[in-house]
């Protein structure tokens, strides 16, 4: 008997970031966009779970849809964004731009169909119980000068923003 | 049929590569400027499913790594392009990108 | 003091602040329904983000025309309106309405009569500090203060209800003095709640003048300097917890107060936190006062000899008092029948009302709130 | 059939979560049991609130509806029920719709990973305290959500207040909980653990709650801790987002009936999910107290008592109530209604004297005991406490909070890796 759960948690949480993503780009207030992309990136931890990463999804949830979309809210209640609804929605290359995304889309259609046979048959089995020990351990073994790196990115992204924002330093 | 109900590392490729379009097409087409930086937190997502979905394929864990990195770099950008969201807009009182010509001649 | 019309200069009351971030600036209807408005007080605030950039005051909502109707009554008849117009200090308003009535008429009250006016009216005087002080911690927060000042208010409302058989609106006093005789133990029940009374104020700054949390929402909020109190005509403890020393009590004695020997509390830097301290202190010389007048409250007649119908001669007074909130001053001008031609009242509320913005400008929305508690206002007097 | 009965039984052997051991049946039975619970825990605050902020103010408090006033939650959750929804007219009907859903979500899925007890959680997560972390932040959104979508200035800034608050005390919260976690990680292995269950089983090993680990560092990230959860929940002194008096309501102001008591019941279930992180992470969880002092066979003996005990304390207090009733024929149901809650609450006592049932069930008496002083805490700060300012706030929350956790959390991963290279090789 081929497991169902599996499949229907992953169709079930799919159509949600399909929707989720397709209401982020069409939707005229931003608000509502902000909250299919919370809803996109829930799904996405989710997915993350079925995937055994628990630490990736828990990061996820507390970083992204905590956080970053907060802040996302945060400044469209900042900006008013009345007039911006009532403009005309898409730019003026849009055609273009449609162009060169489906272009981008038919090449990867085309790497998916051509490269199958370069992925082996079934997923290897991860452990799951001490997920993040492992992440911990390569974060901190391995990966300890890029992460060091990251802190110091963010250091500046925290600088950059309050500068930019301010107006009077 | 079995392809469809037993869920491969190329299932998560597709979704992944859907989300990945979805963004790009926000990118490209959309005015206001809010709605760019969520389609480019949709392709960095994108992104991160894929890794993930490899990490997941070959039994490491360099691809969640990879994720967490990115996540980082993900709210980096947040920050400092929401922060040049707000000087933008109280220049131009507006979060439309065909405004942002100043450097066009 | 300082000439009132350079003292503003420092004031600038036209130009906004500049918003510090250039987006919209919001404005927000606080009231007239809003909870800590007391009452209908309405005040148009500018904001920047929670920052006040400026205000208005929107008052009327509780407009009765006591003036007009005053024109409109025989001098004893119009005495129990102006219960109505600060209602928690009733005591008060009917003390400068008969005094003034009194100062027209030439007649003044016998000893008695003074000695109980002031006992009632400095009794009135805590009620009156405990409903502010209740509802101002209600304001910042405190929500505990509010239950312990209304039960020991209860205990002064007692007196007043056995006195002359009303709680709020009393109607104690008469023009030329009282009309009731102080009931069987009223001395003693006044004593009593003295006794009662002054580890209850103990009490109340048990739970508020070291509290972290009250000093740092109250000091330097709603700062305003005595020249600016002078030029604004604000008076009262808001113009004595700036430093100013006066009270009409010692500066124009006017029932029996020159007798009787109290301090006049004064603060330092004129902000909430002062105007907090120098009531709490205001309460503690009332209770003195009421110490000193029960001790030696004289027999005798307690009605002076007065007109069954009042009619004063041709002529105009104005007489003032210090009631709990201010100076409340009385203009009665009489053409020589049994109505006044006018009557024109100065209410402490609505004076001091208007300095709201300048102590609101550039604090934040909070701030506010805690600067209509201090200030003391019951929109009854604001409105008449 | 005999197969389900199988499933069903198979779990009770186990000495595992029901969701880490697979079992749906049992996982569905504990979902059920700890919502249940959670609504009860809810009615009973806010009638316990109301009791002891009354009392605390020289007043009864409810006293018409039921005995001392015990059925006016159930009354008050029926007038809400009943009364009318109104929507502003301006106002973004889905996003108004959906925001009280969110916010009672986020608050009520924390509840997945709280361990009870080391066999009484709905599920053991790899990463539960994380879990925890990032879903009860999810609140933050239906609360930005319900400020938006209003449509109006009160709201608006009640929403914009209470999610800055929420974000920023949420730093020093991380800080304090990961000082926490660093000490699980005292072990042969030397390998912390997210798990909840894992972080008091870690207090077990170690025979030390870890709010006395390594005096006074574990007590001052417990402090930090304390601090910021309150301002997480948005209780007093920290409830700048729905300050009556200056917001009449914050984000719920245009909020009625029904949706308004879900605000209100994520609120309380709020103070319950923070309250049992913080007694996870430090005050050992479902453990007994005094574990080192008392120890030994007959201390735990005389501990396992202490359910039965206290549940007859309470039915005790019913009957003296009851007999204080007035005897008047009006007060004949409501003398009826007290004793026969004590008769039930006296019952319930006995059956905690079984030494099979109090063995299972005292790791929950312990962790709810616990959960309980927080909540008479919080009541205790709202009768006490002035609104702090909403700068003070921020003041505090990264001027004072931020840096004392960074400091906490330096010289705990100090004093720890002493331990570990030095003390103990």
């Amino acid at each position: 008997m081929a497991p169902v759960a599996t499949p229907f948690f992953f169709y079930l949480f799919a159509a949600i970031m399909v929707i989720g993503g397709v209401m982020v780009i069409t939707r005229k207030n931003p608000v509502h966009s902000a909250l299919a992309l919370i809803v996109a990136l829930l799904a996405q931890a989710s997915i993350y779970l079925m995937l055994y990463a628990p630490f990736v999804a828990g990061v996820q949830i507390i970083l992204y849809a905590g956080g970053i979309m907060v802040l996302f809210l945060f400044v469209i209640m900042l900006v008013s964004i009345d007039r911006s609804i009532r403009e005309r929605q898409f730019n003026s290359q849009w055609v273009v731009g449609l162009i060169a995304a489906t272009a981008l889309g038919g090449l990867l259609i085309a790497v998916y169909t051509k490269g199958t046979n370069i992925f082996p048959e079934h997923a290897l089995s991860v452990v799951e119980n001490d997920n993040t020990q492992q992440v911990a351990t390569m974060l901190y073994g391995q990966y300890m000068f890029p992460f060091e790196i990251a802190s110091l990115l963010l250091l500046v992204a925290i600088i950059g923003a309050v500068v930019m924002a301010k107006k009077r330093i | 049929m079995e392809s469809i109900l037993h869920i491969t590392t190329l299932h998560y490729l597709v979704l992944g590569a859907a989300l990945f379009l979805l963004g790009v097409i926000g990118v490209l087409t959309r005015r206001n400027v809010v709605i760019v930086l969520m389609s480019i937190e949709l392709i960095l997502n994108a992104v991160n499913l894929n890794l993930v979905a490899f990490s997941r394929m070959w039994g490491g864990l360099h691809g969640q790594i990879f994720a967490i990195f990115i996540i980082t770099d993900a709210a980096a950008e947040a920050a400092v392009g929401l922060g040049i969201l707000i000087a933008f807009f109280r220049n131009k009182e507006t979060v439309n990108i065909d405004e942002v010509n100043l450097l066009k001649w | 003091m300082t000439d009132p019309n350079s003292s503003l200069s420092n004031l600038d009351l036209e130009t906004p602040e500049k918003p510090f971030l250039d987006a919209n600036e919001l404005v927000i209807n606080m009231g007239p329904q809003h909870p800590a408005t007391h009452g209908v007080l309405r005040v148009i605030l500018r904001l920047d983000g929670e920052k006040v950039l400026g205000l208005e005051c929107v008052i009327g909502y509780l407009h009765r025309g006591v003036e007009k109707i005053g024109e409109h009554r025989t001098y004893t008849m119009f005495n129990p309106y102006v219960d109505r117009m600060d209602y928690v200090a009733a005591v008060s308003n009917g003390l400068g309405y008969c005094e003034t009535v009194e100062k027209l008429l030439n007649v003044e009250a016998p000893p008695r009569a003074q000695h109980v006016r002031v006992i009632l009216t400095e009794l009135n005087r805590i009620a009156s500090h405990q409903l502010w002080l209740g509802t101002h911690a209600l304001d910042i927060g405190a929500i505990t203060p509010l239950f312990y000042t209304f039960r020991d208010r209860e205990e002064i409302l007692k007196i007043y209800e056995k006195y002359c058989g009303a709680r709020l609106t009393t109607h104690a006093f008469r023009i030329g003095g009282l009309q009731y005789e102080t009931y069987t133990g009223f001395e003693q029940e006044v004593k009593n709640f003295l006794q009662f009374f002054r580890p209850k104020i103990d009490e109340y700054e048990e739970l508020l003048t070291t509290n972290r949390i009250w000093v740092e929402r109250t000091k330097n909020v709603g700062i305003i300097s005595g020249k600016d109190c002078i030029a604004l005509g604000v008076t009262g403890p808001v113009l004595r917890a700036s430093g100013v020393k006066w009270d009409l009590r010692k500066a124009q004695p006017y029932a029996n107060y020159k007798n009787f020997d109290f301090d006049i509390p004064i603060g330092e830097n004129g902000d909430t936190y002062d105007r907090y301290l120098v009531r709490m202190a205001e309460m503690r010389q009332s209770v003195r006062i009421i110490q000193q007048a029960v001790e030696a409250l004289p027999e005798g007649p307690i009605m002076a000899k007065v007109p069954k119908v009042m009619k004063p001669a041709a002529g105009e007074v104005y007489h003032s008092i210090e009631a709990p909130k201010g100076e409340l001053g009385y203009f009665i001008v009489s053409d020589g029948s049994t109505q006044p031609y006018r009557v024109r009242v100065r209410p402490p509320s609505f004076v001091n009302l208007q300095a709201l913005d300048v102590m609101c400008r550039g604090q934040l929305v909070a701030d506010v709130i805690a600067v209509i508690g201090t200030l003391d206002i019951v929109l009854g007097e604001v409105d008449r | 059939m005999r197969a389900i009965i199988q499933y069903i039984q198979s779990y009770l052997g186990s000495d595992q979560t029901p969701g880490a051991a697979g079992n749906m049946f049992w996982a569905l039975v504990y979902i059920m049991v700890v919502f249940a619970g959670l609504s009860v825990a809810v009615i009973a605050m806010n009638w316990l609130e109301r009791k002891i902020l009354a009392h605390m103010q020289v007043r009864l408090g409810p006293m018409r509806v039921g005995p001392h006033g015990l059925l006016q939650p159930i009354a008050d959750a029926i007038k809400l029920l009943l009364k009318e929804d109104i929507m502003p007219s301006e106002a973004d009907g889905f996003v108004f719709w959906m925001a009280p859903f969110i916010v009672v979500l986020a608050a009520f899925t924390v509840f997945v990973v709280v361990p009870f007890g080391p066999t009484h959680a709905i599920t053991d997560m790899n990463i539960g305290i994380l879990f925890m972390l990032g879903v009860s932040s999810l609140s933050v959104l239906g609360i930005v959500m319900a400020g938006w979508a209003s449509n109006s200035h009160y709201p608006l800034i009640g929403a914009l207040r209470s999610s800055a608050q929420m974000v920023s005390y949420e730093v020093a919260m991380g800080l304090a909980v990961v000082s926490a976690i660093l000490m699980t990680s005292l072990n042969a292995e030397g390998t912390g653990t997210l798990s909840m269950i894992g972080i008091v089983q870690a207090q077990q090993a170690q025979g030390e709650w870890f709010i006395f680990k390594f005096f006074p560092l574990g007590l001052i990230a417990f402090f930090i801790f304390a601090v910021a959860m309150v301002a997480e929940t948005n209780r007093a002194p920290f409830d700048l987002a729905e300050a009556e008096s200056e917001l009449t309501a914050g984000f719920h102001t245009e909020y009625s009936g029904f949706r308004w008591s879900l605000f209100f019941l994520a609120e309380y279930s709020a103070m319950i999910a923070v309250s049992s992180i913080a007694v996870t992470l430090w005050l050992g969880g479902w453990l007994r107290p005094f574990p080192n002092f008392l120890s030994g066979a007959t201390w735990d003996r005389a501990f396992s008592l202490f359910p039965g005990v206290v549940f007859l304390l309470f039915a005790a207090m019913c009957f003296y109530n009851a007999v204080r009733m007035p005897k008047h024929p009006l007060f004949r149901i409501q003398t009826i209604g007290l004793a026969g809650f004590g008769v039930v609450l006296g019952l319930i006592g006995l059956v905690l004297f079984v030494p099979a049932v109090s063995l299972r069930v005292q790791d929950i008496f312990w962790f709810s005991a616990k959960i309980a002083g927080f909540m008479y805490l919080y009541i205790w700060y709202r009768g006490t406490f002035p609104r702090y300012r909403f700068d003070q706030l921020m003041q505090m929350g990264w001027k004072v909070l931020l840096p004392l956790g960074l400091g906490v959390l330096i010289l705990t991963a100090t004093v720890a890796l002493l331990q570990q290279r030095i003390w103990h090789p």
